[in-house]
């Protein structure tokens, strides 16, 4: 972290002028909770004047509080990048951290859409937060653009007033067995996640898309979710000798895992599969380096797709280093909600003229080019497969492989 | 006479070290028995043993003819058996009358009563300032006990045990750090209240060891040297070398 | 009686006040804050006068709110069932976790409380047949009162009201009653309540369920705020959290309990959105109270009000 | 059978290695407990305050082994801060406020150290010397693992010798049983329950030194490792040396072992094995000698 003090320098100048604007936000609101009481009587022209307001709930503290901050930070660059103005109407962006807790969570929605009054809803990483969520802003019809990954939301869950512009996870455990199966046929393969819902569902759709190919699955691992010490996984895969692990983990489980698979000398001798999150190029690579050399990944995100560069270089001159999952996922969304409020003419908040504008064309963003399901309104997005490869200054996810045009099998699977 | 408290080949080792060995004594119903030796030689173990704060390694404790081996201290309150302890163990952030009321209470089978417990509490808190007056602190019944003095601590600790009118109080010391009025005075409340108890009686002032008790019973190092009257143990050899002899020579 | 007559109305007052002139969002802070001060009630009667420091005191709320909402999903969001079936939950969790923790005290009863709580959490997390795992249990049922539905938040406003009414009552009368001074007795000076023929067990059990009964009940109304519940609601950092509302209320008033939801939960909602160091802000709250107001916004209030009648008279 | 072997010898290493980390952690933390009756909840923050400074020390190239005793001042200099103002009034007081005041505490330096540092998980740069692997009946065991078990013990050893075997450890023990006297022999007992917080807060940076390499250095940490070293205390029975030794194999050996027999339940495994130790033993593996009434 050579970096380190420049780099949080910047970050609190820019948290500095975050809280400005953000009280600036507060006297208007104090202003606006009078005029809000007539608005039904404003004409159209009015609502242009007035800025558009975005909420945006995620983790900025509690076990996802890095991505919370990478997402927040990915949105505050679009803005800024848009000049504060979708379609040439300002935008007020409120932040509100849920702590990675869904009662947190729907209560700081609550706020946004009865008190800040905000126009569109975005944001969530902890998928029990966006299933939470899900069922307050169906009841409170608030156009929601929703960020959490759990299958559900674009299968039993979904809203009318939810679009998705990001993954599920059956996307990227799916595609790693496929890639899997096509590059290593007949390989024996043990799996290892972390035990909650993302982990099931991520393992559960690589084992089932695998088995489907013919390939073969040994033992399949779990372990609580916050270990402190892999060893003693590691030492009982190693005793396993399988071809290949496929592997989930998240955040410091991620980091704690790889640099211990490097220390127990597994690398080299196991080949390592995983999804993407394992090898996060914000949030894990930095901290273990070499340690995931040769991994093999499957992601929504790439560093190296050529639909990111634009967004790669300007991430990187903000001063932060390669943008991970959670940075190009909020800097995606706010590509989204802009393209939402261009094709809408400046007022997105008719909430079925919105849904399909967007429906009717996809949006380029940082992912690539996103369609929409009209079914579900789940994106439909490329999945890149990554091989950690070195780099100057570190490891990088090296796009090797892409399966185009992803569609999740949705409500009726 | 029959015994209210016997104890037969009483035992109890920490360790290595033999804090009281082979033990046996009765005390009967309505005495008054002292009981008195050196540091060490085991009085207080011999207290948390008969009210059941420790348990003996060996031997047998019957308290009214029935065996009490076994039995949580609280039980054996239950079963008349009450203490005082070395230093005034009394609730210091509750008033005395909360204090006495609290063994009242418990007396009267009160003690862990919810619903109707504002008429038994009542009850209680009548008694209770009932029992301070008779001593005499009838004025400071509504007195946290950590702002009173050491003495009427004494006072109102005695008092929380007589409220639950034992038929045998064993009191560790209860005139320690008084003076002498105050020790008259806690005397006298003993006296008047123990018609129906029985009391074993651990103190270092011979004179009230002396005066007050029916029987005397000496130990050291864990057991018991010599029983008997006050006058007949004055006169034991064993009891004078061991003992009389070290503090009143 | 004057004042009597006070605290009934000054909170009754207040509460018709609020449920008229405040807005959706309010009104279900308001509902949440009043649950939570609830359950952080049940647990000042642990803390503050049994001197019982427990750090699994979410286990019985959340466990609560579990067994409510797996009851509505089955049978109807009837409150009596909801309530029921939430109390009941509480008061057997308690039980259980007295019976493991009440021999020990200190901090062997606090990893104890702690251990079995986090028992409590592995299972609601793991049992995903059951409990939804990681990704809670959804799609609950609205309250309802024989042919009245409860839905909108100023329904769940009144009936939290009211549930606090009652639960602070119950707690006042457990608390002044012989086993509530017993409780106390057992705090100050357990050897002496021991020789007094007080069994320890007995009382202390008793609190804990009458402690599991009341957290019970106001979990059992929580997940119907958010017709959502999660394992989090079970996490020892929810206690953790309690506990901070109970110090910063005020120990041992039983109402400081509320005022410590309030503020808590406050500081939580209205100043993330100014900054991101509001931890920091809860973390010197509740340091500043621990040094300067040992007894809580409860005790400062107490003090300020004598202070105010003295200049009066 | 020789898989079997060398398996069931890389299982106890690794119970042994997360045994050795357990046992620095509670260590300075017992120190406190056991000599000045105090509870102190922001112990954990010492240990992330550790890792961070290792980390960044190693990241400098500056000679890596002084990364340890780097960690060791910094956080006893926090210590030394925190003794002056509040732990000292809070010694007298029950353990609950104790309890209250330090979990305060460790909720604002958790905070503060997200300000500075940032949300971002840290490993430090470990030196080629601890980077290597040794290969036990066929099956390999990083060669960090073996200097954490070595440190561990060595840590324990000399922390022994010092409170048990030295004049200045009987001054110590002293003036705990009885302030009073070691006063009237010219002895600042202030002083040495300043000393006594220095060490256990720089034996908390230590271990956060040597953990970083195993458990990396993010926000939130702290907490984690507070509750395994409170678990690691209480099971061994407060406050004795022996007892937090005990306390460390045990919990490093449920934990892992829960791993290995039942991994999806394991933590669930683990707190009940634990929970029914102290259902056992409600004193702890080694209870302090009884109390007289």
């Amino acid at each position: 972290m050579p970096n380190a003090t420049d780099h949080e320098g910047r970050a609190s100048s820019a948290s500095a002028r975050a809280a400005a604007s953000a009280a600036a936000t507060r006297r208007l609101l104090l202003v606006g909770a009078t005029a809000g009481a007539l608005a039904p009587l404003a004409t159209p022209a009015l609502a242009q004047a007035r800025p558009l307001r975005i909420g945006m709930v995620t983790s900025l503290s509690g076990p996802f509080a890095a991505l919370g901050e990478s997402m927040r930070a990915g949105m505050r660059l679009l803005l800024a990048q848009s000049g504060e103005r979708f379609a040439d109407r300002p935008v007020e962006l409120i932040v509100e951290d849920d702590q990675a807790r869904p009662d947190d969570g729907v209560r700081k929605a609550r706020k946004l859409i009865g008190q800040d009054r905000v126009d569109l809803l975005c944001g969530v990483i902890h998928s029990g937060v966006a299933l939470a969520l899900r069922d307050v802003v169906t009841e409170a019809q608030m156009p929601t653009f929703l960020l959490g990954s759990a299958n559900d939301l674009a299968r039993k869950a979904v809203s009318p007033y939810i679009l998705r512009p990001t993954k599920t996870n059956w996307m990227l455990g799916s595609t790693a067995a496929r890639r899997s199966h096509e590059t290593h046929p007949g390989a024996r393969v043990v799996t290892a996640a972390s035990d909650y819902a993302a982990g099931r569902e991520f393992v559960g759709d690589f084992v089932q898309t695998y088995q489907e190919f013919g390939g073969r699955i040994g033992r399949q691992f779990w372990t609580p979710l916050g270990s402190a010490d892999f060893g003693p996984l590691l030492t009982a895969i190693a005793a396993e000798r399988p071809d290949s692990v496929y592997v989930f983990f998240a955040g410091s489980d991620a980091v704690r895992f790889l640099r211990q698979w490097k220390e127990y000398r597994l690398a080299g001798r196991i080949r390592l599969t995983g999804t993407g999150a394992c090898f996060d190029q914000e949030d894990v690579l930095p901290a273990v380096g070499d340690a995931a050399l040769g991994a093999v990944n499957t992601f929504h995100q790439s560093p190296t797709a050529p639909a990111s560069a634009a967004f790669v270089e300007a991430y990187r001159t903000s001063g932060k280093g390669l943008p991970g999952e959670f940075s190009t996922t909020g800097y995606a969304c706010g590509q989204v909600l802009r393209a939402a409020t261009e094709r809408t003419g400046g007022d997105p908040t008719d909430w079925a003229r919105t849904r399909q504008a967007l429906f009717d064309a996809p949006v380029d963003t940082a992912f690539g080019r996103m369609p929409f399901d009209p079914r579900n309104g789940q994106a439909i997005l490329d999945i890149h497969v990554h091989e950690v490869r070195s780099a100057p200054g570190g490891v990088i996810n090296t796009v090797v492989h892409t399966y185009p045009q992803l569609r999740d099998p949705g409500p009726n699977a | 006479m029959t015994a209210i408290l016997e104890l037969r080949g009483v035992g109890k080792r920490f360790g290595a070290f033999s804090a009281l060995r082979d033990v046996a004594f009765d005390v009967g119903e309505r005495e008054t028995v002292g009981l008195i030796g050196p540091n060490g030689a085991g009085k207080t173990t011999l207290f948390n043993v008969i009210t059941g704060f420790l348990r003996p390694d060996e031997g047998s404790i019957r308290l009214a003819g029935q065996s009490i081996d076994g039995m949580a201290p609280a039980q054996r309150v239950a079963r008349g058996l009450a203490r005082t302890f070395q230093t005034a163990m009394v609730f210091p952030g509750l008033t005395a009358r909360e204090n006495i009321a609290m063994a009242v209470r418990q007396h009267a089978g009160d003690g862990l009563r919810w619903f109707g417990g504002a008429r038994a509490a009542s009850a209680a808190a009548e008694i209770a300032v009932r029992l301070l007056g008779d001593a005499g602190l009838a004025h400071r019944a509504e007195t946290p006990l950590r702002d009173m003095s050491h003495g009427e601590r004494r006072i109102v600790d005695a008092l929380m045990s007589l409220a639950l009118s034992p038929r045998l109080l064993l009191l560790d010391e209860p005139t320690a750090g008084l003076t002498r009025a105050e020790s008259d005075r806690l005397l006298g409340i003993l006296r008047r209240n123990h018609a129906d108890t029985a009391l074993l009686l651990v103190a270092h002032d011979i004179d009230i060891v002396f005066g007050h008790c029916d029987r005397v019973v000496v130990m050291e190092l864990g057991r018991v040297i010599g029983s008997g009257t006050p006058a007949e143990v004055r006169e034991d050899a064993e009891v004078r070398r061991a003992y009389l002899g070290s503090t009143g020579g | 009686m004057k004042r009597n007559i006070a605290m009934v109305a000054l909170p009754a007052a207040a509460a018709a006040a609020a449920a008229l002139l405040a807005d959706d969002f309010v009104l279900r802070f308001l509902a949440e804050i009043l649950l939570f001060g609830i359950a952080v009630m049940s647990l000042d009667i642990l803390i503050g006068f049994g001197g019982l420091m427990s750090l699994g005191h979410a286990a019985l709320f959340g466990g609560a709110a579990y067994a409510a909402a797996i009851a509505a999903r089955q049978w109807g969001g009837d409150v009596a069932l909801v309530l029921g079936s939430g109390i009941a939950t509480g008061m057997v969790l308690a039980a259980l976790m007295g019976v493991v923790v009440l021999r020990s005290g200190h901090l062997f009863l606090l990893i104890l409380t702690l251990l079995m709580g986090q028992m409590v959490w592995e299972v609601a997390f793991h049992w995903r047949e059951v409990t939804g795992g990681a990704d809670g249990l959804r799609g609950l049922p609205a309250l309802s009162l024989g042919p009245w539905t409860l839905s909108t938040a100023r329904a769940l406003f009144l009936l939290a009201a009211l549930l606090a009414a009652v639960a602070f009552v119950v707690g006042r009368s457990f608390v002044a009653a012989p086993i509530g001074r017993a409780l106390v007795g057992t705090r100050e000076e357990p050897i002496r309540m021991a020789a007094l023929g007080y069994s320890l067990f007995a009382v202390r059990f008793r609190a804990l369920v009458l402690a599991g009964a009341l957290a019970g009940a106001a979990g059992a109304l929580f997940p119907f705020v958010n017709l959502y519940v999660g394992p989090q609601s079970v996490h020892w950092t929810q206690s953790a959290a309690m506990v901070i509302m109970l110090v910063i209320g005020g120990i041992g008033s039983l109402w400081g309990a509320f005022i410590g939801s309030a503020v808590y939960l406050g500081i939580q909602t209205y100043l993330s959105a100014y900054t991101d160091r509001w931890q920091l802000c809860v973390g010197l709250v509740f340091v500043l109270t621990v040094l300067l107001l040992p007894n809580g916004i409860a005790s400062g209030l107490r003090i300020l009000r004598d202070r105010l009648r003295r200049r009066g008279a | 059978m020789p898989d079997f072997l060398g398996y069931a010898a890389i299982q106890t290493l690794n119970a042994l290695s997360f045994s050795a980390l357990l046992l620095l952690n509670g260590l300075g933390l017992s120190v406190v407990l056991s000599l000045m009756n105090f509870v102190n909840l922001a112990h954990g923050s010492f240990f992330l305050m550790g890792s961070y400074v290792a980390i960044f020390w190693l990241g400098t190239g500056a000679p890596w082994w002084l990364a340890f005793p780097a960690a060791f001042l910094a956080a006893g200099l926090a210590g030394a801060l925190l003794e002056r103002f509040p732990f000292r009034h809070f010694y007298a007081r029950p353990h609950l406020m104790q309890v209250l005041l330090t979990y305060g505490l460790s909720l604002i330096f958790a905070d503060l150290m997200r300000w500075g540092i940032g949300a971002q998980i840290l490993l430090p740069e470990l030196p080629g010397a601890l980077q290597g692997v040794v290969f036990i009946l066929d099956m390999p065991f990083p060669v960090f693992r073996l200097f954490l078990i070595a440190a561990g013990v060595a840590l324990g050893l000399l922390l022994w010798l010092l409170l048990d075997r030295t004049i200045w450890g009987a001054v110590l023990r002293a003036a705990v049983t009885d302030r009073g006297i070691v006063e009237t022999l010219g002895i600042d007992t202030r002083r040495v329950f300043t000393v006594v917080l220095v060490l256990s807060a720089g034996l908390g940076g230590l271990s956060g030194a040597l953990g970083a390499g195993m458990l990396a250095a993010y926000p939130g940490l702290d907490e984690e490792v507070l509750l395994l070293a409170l678990v690691t205390v209480v099971v061994g029975g407060l406050g004795s040396f022996g007892g937090t030794v005990a306390g460390a194999l045990v919990v490093g050996f449920a934990l892992t072992f829960s791993k290995v027999w039942f991994p999806e339940f394991a933590n669930l495994a683990a707190f009940a094995a634990l929970a029914l130790l102290l259902l056992l033993r409600p004193a702890g593996l080694v209870a302090p000698p009884l109390r007289r009434l």
